[in-house]
């Protein structure tokens, strides 16, 4: 099971900016071990942010995002205490989701 | 200003970014929630598949795509940070392309309506390259790219 | 230096208040050695010999940063001084490309590395050579138009030689390995890093 | 071409090439600010502090009883105090020692579980000691460091580290002075502190632990002190060794009244 991510939400000005942290290896399947076999690709493809029940933003990635990803962008319509859920999926269908209140 | 756009359009790993159109265009909006992954734009290396399938034209420079955050100098290319703003108007989609990875393309944004045409992360890059910006904007595609040098740390050892 | 001060004040008032005797500098040296032979486990190829120091090590440490004095200083200089072998075929000059390789290289004895692996110079960790090499330290000074300076003759070509070779020969305490005199670099790689120096046609020479 | 215009035409090619490297150095300061925003070390806080409040162990308690100097279960501004001398184990300890200590008697792990793993790698591999630590390092954001030598066992250990600090051995000869003792040196183009001055322990010793973007890991004090010795070609440096311990507190007691500011994030 994953570590949960780390989420900041904090309204500036009209618009709501987060700032998340996923802790997540992001294992390209281009590396090798130290016998020499290659290391599996293992990274996050899908992340969504949600605010009252719409998507703000969705993504695809690829094995290219750096290791323990970092995300920022803003949305406008945010309020103080609202909720803020982000869920990431992986390749291999490990998920993680988790909720911040915006402040 | 011709021949830099061809050779943005040229890249030297043998993908052009007429193939990363064709990634970058399966973002519909409305399909945001969707947990669907395009496996084929992630794979994308050789050029030949990918002209085929492109249904858009060619994208166009575009000096409304800003970079931001994002240095000229790596220290490390495991994380390089990258920030793109989009000030054209109805973009619905940022994705970041490096030029010279094994896979060109990093990641996708899908910006709603109401979401900023702005995100900011972090890539890796394996040896210095251009990074792509390519954005989606009322079905139409604008590039602009910036040229970022991985350099060496540390000791060796 | 103003920290040494400060821990001397300390030790003063130590002693003035009569709570304590400070240990003397020897003794607090014997336990420090004892300390790290206890503190550190063989790994790799890194014994716990490389512990043990030589003449060498032993005077420079016990310096402390501080200006050695002139005897001692003499002393150490001569020493290495008569450790210094010349190539047997008298040719002081190798492949400057291959010394611009090993200059590049910083792999080799550390415990991490593979004993049968190859061992370089890491000279761009220190020392700017090549202009085209940005990523230089400066620990050393830059070696740019090292030969180009000085003249290409033979009287340089064996400074160069020696320097690389064993560096304390000439500047006691230096900070820079003593290449040959520890077995770091082959004969041939010190040839080749002497013509990455003195090489006309090499880059550093550009 | 006379001498003087050859040398001139020389020095402008070295004005040339320190200008590029110049820009180098520049890119690469807006490089590591742009990495500020947002530092993967707080996901290594977050599981120490769960780790910390979780009972663990034989014992199923948590580590919200361990002493680390400043009373039992005291965690803020813990770190800027360390090492110091803990009378109940008779030994000058820092952090990482004295969180197995604390695993040890409260928790009832054995010592070699506590220890084994003081360097995660990867998924697979990760260590509890260094969440820890970032936690408990990350609680002392903003104090100033106030170390204390006031003991006789402490002075000795500052002692002991500073003679260590300028042992050099080894087939490279090299020291921790080698690369830590002048200003303004650089390995490659890796700034390097000059250790035996005020300003640079201070500068140094209050930016770790670190995450460090080259390893993708959260790096402690004592794996700073580790790599540095396989860099110098020594041995291994053994994990909460009383070696480890007297340079940590050397380096510890010269940044005294600088602010604390790690977990960092380095190259």
């Amino acid at each position: 099971m994953a570590d949960p991510m780390k989420i900041r939400a904090t309204l500036v000005g009209d618009s709501t900016e987060i700032k998340v942290l996923m802790s997540h290896e992001m294992e390209t399947g281009q590396r090798k071990d130290a016998q020499g076999a290659v290391i599996p690709a293992w990274f996050i493809q899908n992340v969504t942010v949600a605010h009252g029940g719409t998507t703000v933003l969705a993504a695809q990635w690829g094995p290219a995002v750096a290791k323990n990803p970092f995300l920022s962008f803003k949305f406008k319509g945010g309020a103080k205490g609202d909720k803020v859920t982000i869920a990431w999926v992986d390749n291999r269908g490990d998920k993680r989701t988790d909720e911040a209140t915006i402040a | 200003m011709n021949r830099r756009r061809r050779q943005v359009l040229k890249s030297g790993s043998g993908v052009t970014l007429l193939a990363l159109i064709a990634a970058a265009g399966w973002l519909k909006p409305g399909d945001a929630s969707a947990q669907s992954w395009n496996k084929a734009a992630f794979d994308t290396k050789s050029m030949a598949d990918t002209m085929k399938a492109l249904g858009g034209g060619e994208p166009v420079q575009s000096k409304d795509i800003i970079f931001f955050q994002t240095p000229d100098i790596a220290e490390n290319g495991a994380v390089v940070p990258v920030g793109i703003t989009s000030n054209i108007p109805k973009t619905e989609s940022i994705a970041v392309l490096i030029e010279k990875n094994p896979n060109m393309l990093a990641a996708v944004f899908d910006i709603p309506p109401g979401t900023e045409p702005s995100i900011s992360t972090r890539v890796k890059m394996g040896q210095s390259s251009n990074i792509y910006a390519l954005v989606k904007a009322d079905g139409k595609y604008f590039v602009a790219a910036k040229d970022v040098k991985v350099t060496l740390g540390g000791c060796g050892g | 230096m103003p920290m040494r001060a400060m821990i001397c004040a300390a030790t003063w008032i130590a002693i003035l208040v009569g709570c304590a005797t400070a240990p003397s500098d020897e003794r607090i040296s014997s336990e420090a050695g004892a300390m790290l032979k206890a503190s550190f486990k063989a790994r790799g190829q890194a014994g716990l010999d490389r512990l043990v120091q030589d003449d060498t090590q032993r005077l420079c440490s016990e310096s402390a940063g501080r200006k050695l004095s002139a005897d001692v200083a003499d002393r150490i200089e001569k020493q290495n001084l008569a450790t210094i072998k010349y190539p047997a075929d008298g040719k002081l000059m190798g492949d400057w490309k291959n010394g611009e390789k090993i200059a590049q290289d910083g792999r080799g004895k550390q415990y991490s590395d593979d004993p049968a692996g190859p061992v370089g110079g890491n000279c761009y960790a220190c020392h700017q050579l090549a202009p085209q090499e940005l990523a230089y330290g400066s620990i050393g000074p830059s070696l740019y138009r090292f030969g180009k300076l000085r003249g290409y003759g033979v009287e340089t070509q064996r400074y160069a030689y020696g320097k690389i070779f064993n560096s304390e020969a000439f500047a006691a305490c230096s900070t820079m390995p003593r290449f040959g005199h520890n077995g770091i670099l082959s004969e041939q790689q010190i040839k080749d890093v002497t013509a990455l120096l003195m090489d006309p046609a090499s880059p550093v020479n550009q | 071409m006379t001498p003087r215009l050859f040398a001139g035409l020389a020095g402008a090619v070295v004005a040339f090439a320190a200008v590029a490297q110049n820009s180098t150095v520049d890119g690469i300061a807006k490089y590591r600010e742009a990495l500020q925003d947002g530092n993967p070390a707080e996901l290594w806080e977050a599981r120490g502090e769960g780790l910390w409040k979780e009972p663990r162990g034989p014992n199923k308690v948590s580590l919200e009883r361990c002493d680390l100097g400043l009373g039992a279960g005291v965690v803020k501004g813990a770190y800027a105090q360390l090492p110091k001398y803990f009378a109940d184990a008779d030994r000058v300890m820092d952090l990482e020692t004295r969180l197995v200590w604390c695993m040890v008697k409260l928790q009832g792990i054995s010592e070699a579980d506590a220890k084994k793993n003081p360097f995660g790698n990867g998924n697979d591999k990760k260590s509890n000691i260094e969440a820890l630590v970032a936690y408990v390092t990350s609680e002392s954001r903003g104090v100033k460091m106030n170390v204390s030598v006031a003991h006789p066992k402490e002075m000795q250990m500052y002692r002991v580290g500073e003679k260590m600090f300028y042992f050099r051995g080894g087939p490279h000869d090299f020291g921790c002075v080698t690369c830590h003792g002048a200003d303004n040196q650089r390995i490659r183009l890796q700034d390097l502190p000059n250790l035996t001055k005020i300003e640079g322990a201070q500068k140094a010793y209050t930016t770790w632990p670190a995450y460090r973007v080259s390893q993708g890991e959260l790096r402690t004090f004592q794996w700073r002190l580790n790599d540095c010795f396989r860099q110098q070609r020594f041995p291994e440096l053994e994990f909460g060794s009383d070696a480890s311990i007297a340079l940590t507190m050397f380096l510890a007691k010269n940044a005294n009244g600088a602010t604390f500011d790690a977990p960092a994030i380095k190259r």
